[in-house]
């Protein structure tokens, strides 16, 4: 029988060893699993090279895996926002290395990844200090810059609903990067508000196909990393 | 020079929400339209009565409704600026590539954005001032500029220490190649055209020369 | 006030042209737009591009269009299924041209062409014939042969429900090619089992947002296309 | 020579069914399986007790079940060779492009397919006989052997003809390039080495001379 739940965040990132590339689902604080990222600084794995739309804010969820000093680089769009002190320090004094990507080539680049795409051309950028250094091709009168796909070792996502087979919805915008990230990591992780039976997801809505999904945990009430932002909380 | 309107003085150019609310004036009924973060988002509460425009939110929402209620706010229902927003009844949700395949494949009709510079060729700097020590951050706003088919800008006409913001080549590094079609400042409309900036309105109580001696670029009077 | 909504088959294909290219969602008869093809065929537009997974069968739909020289090249994975023979026949006399495209392939190129995508490479067809005069290009190791976009001047497509936005939603497997068909395409015409009100279907189940469509004609009880062949039958 | 069993001879090779029964054994659980066309198909009633396989069809359906009963019929719901299946509890539905991106993106563990012919270094012939007049019909089995991590054949071991299938290398149009995992055929269950064919298997009653003769190409004795 399939049956992909496990009863932890401690169990379903255990083996998550140094060096590894890891997707992290969510958009600001929308569908960040943050109760996988504080088990991530719980196992301690070092020298992690993130794939996130942003850095974290505050000193819990993923700022606060960036200071505990386990990721040598970002790759990401937008790595400060409000209240995102502890990226942009590092990043100043040269510790924390950044590929900035542009949000829709991210995405893309992402998917391809899951789809068995090695690299595609996008308008993107193109004539931008961001498409230095890269190839430029002219299709049918414009220009247009060569992206690679992107895939990682495990994907750490949010969603609201699994079954055993690993089928996912998704609650509004906390859907956005996390179903191209299951399919692009070799291990995705999910943490589910609730685990459901097998055929109670109809589907025609199933968001994530479970072949996607390789582990699921129920976090029925995950923290919400604004609040603890806002009560100055941090993790460990 | 005060660009505020006062009710005591003639008016002098337009301030943030009537810049907005000219802009609106070029948002057409049925329009898909996407607003940068600032005073672009002020266009959504200035779009004329009998118009129903939808609103993309490039974190995966089509049909973005107003800020929600008092105690309807839900942290997963946010826009690109991470607000929270709500859903208008015919409203869907979809993930980020699907998102950005809107905005990449050319689906959206215009997006109004600020900016630093803008260029007489149409290029567009509005994601970094290229300061060594600037932390860099560019969200998706080179992917709006190379795939929305219409690119408005909304920004002062001049920085705030008086330098011109239209320019004959933006100093600042670009986040898209001749993509601006129109722009609206406190003292005018102008559009790119072949030949440059070229005026189409002026705000109120303020004349050709002035916003020509505050572009830097050659200013084309195209009032008809 | 947007409003997708027609009021019969024949408006909503009229300004189709001759020599356009036109997508037609569908696999086999699931999803297949029988009744918009049957108004194209009343329109008579000619020197037609098609794109359709199989090339129909019977002297009904798709078949139907082809037979009434009406398409001048398809472009397809499958151009012969059981009781097609509409097809095999007038490209054996060279009536008509053939692209032929891997199914995998061709569903990447419209995805691509209808997400801003002018090329990407993939490992699919590699060493084959249909690779041959094809870019090949090495991404670590592997080879991959260079795919272009693929976009469309129409789609049409067949939804089980619509709103007056051209949000749609699908049955089953009749959803096949038409949600990335109709991102791929200029102008996208559906036809839809029903319609109903803004805000009635969930906004987290909508498979194509309305963005993607252009018209759409309710046609309640659709033609089904294995009985029309069975029951012999021709169109016109 | 006959390769039916029957009651009243000693069994001699292996009748289709037989041949999908031995490829099921290698199913293992919790599989991703696409089956191809013709016996292929076959494969799903003998997979052992005990593990559970999801089936996966190019067209849009993962958790793909069995026939449906009498009057059960849905036209709308069919597999990659257009008959008409069931969806299990727990399956999903998706468009032909997350369909193929499973496919292409090796999510799907195990395809099973039919063969014209297989050469020795896994290069693998079956879409097409290359023949001037023929209408060439790829369907998906290009993304399949592609992209799937593990590609097995079933096929009979020479045509009816009584040429070998297993051969140095395919005289008929390939449909991808060392792709080829294992062979289930009617004599055999022969691998694809890195010194060519290697025989794992005999079926009931062939020797190793026997299949050797009907190979085309050099044959290993793998069995341990």
């Amino acid at each position: 029988m399939i049956d992909k739940r496990f009863d932890s965040p401690a169990e379903v990132v255990a083996d998550i060893c140094d060096g590894a590339t890891i997707m992290i689902g969510g958009f600001g604080e929308a569908g960040s699993p943050i109760e996988l990222i504080h088990a991530l600084i719980d196992l301690g794995a070092k020298n992690l090279t993130v794939v996130n739309n942003n850095t974290g804010s505050g000193h819990v969820g993923l700022a606060a895996l960036i200071e505990n000093r386990q990721v040598s680089k970002m790759i990401c769009s937008f790595p400060r926002t409000a209240n995102s002190t502890v990226f942009p320090d590092l990043y100043q004094v040269g510790e924390i290395e950044l590929e900035l990507v542009p949000q829709g080539t991210l995405a893309e680049r992402i998917r391809a990844g899951g789809a068995g795409v090695p690299a595609f051309y996008t308008a993107t950028s193109v004539g931008t200090e961001l498409a230095e250094g890269k190839e430029i091709r002219n299709f049918e009168g414009r220009d247009y810059v060569l992206e690679y796909g992107l895939k990682s070792d495990f994907a750490l996502i949010k969603c609201e609903q699994a079954d055993r087979y690993g089928n996912l919805i998704y609650n509004k915008t906390a859907r956005n990067f996390s179903p191209i990230m299951a399919m692009a990591a070799e291990t995705t992780i999910a943490q589910a508000g609730a685990c459901v039976e097998a055929g109670e997801l109809d589907p025609e809505v199933i968001i994530t196909p479970g072949l996607f999904v390789n582990r699921i945990v129920t976090v029925a009430d995950p923290a919400r990393e604004s609040r603890l932002v806002a009560e100055g909380r941090r993790y460990p | 020079m005060s660009t505020q309107s006062n009710s005591l003085e003639k008016q002098v150019g337009w301030n943030r929400e009537e810049m907005a609310k000219r802009a609106a004036l070029d948002i057409h009924d049925g329009a898909y339209v996407n607003l940068g973060i600032g005073i672009p988002e002020k266009v959504v509460q200035y779009v004329p009565e009998g118009r129903e425009v939808i609103y993309h939110t490039e974190n995966g929402l089509l049909g973005m409704g107003e800020a929600p209620a008092p105690g309807e706010e839900d942290s997963e229902l946010i826009n690109a600026g991470k607000k929270m927003v709500t859903a208008i009844p015919g409203a869907a949700y979809f993930h980020h590539a699907d998102s950005f395949a809107m905005i990449r494949g050319g689906h959206i009709d215009i997006c109004v954005l600020g900016a630093m510079q803008v260029a007489e060729n149409g290029d567009l700097a509005n994601w970094s001032t290229g300061a060594k020590d600037a932390i860099p951050a560019v969200g998706g706003a080179m992917d709006l500029v190379a795939g929305v088919k219409t690119i408005y800008i909304i920004t002062q006409h001049c920085t705030k220490a008086g330098e011109p913001k239209l320019v004959e080549s933006c100093s600042y590094p670009l986040t898209g190649q001749k993509v601006v079609k129109r722009i609206y400042t406190d003292l005018a409309v102008i559009d790119i055209s072949t030949d440059g900036f070229k005026l189409i309105e002026l705000a109120p109580g303020i004349d050709f020369d002035t916003v020509r001696d505050q572009t830097g670029a050659r200013l084309i009077d195209g009032r008809t």
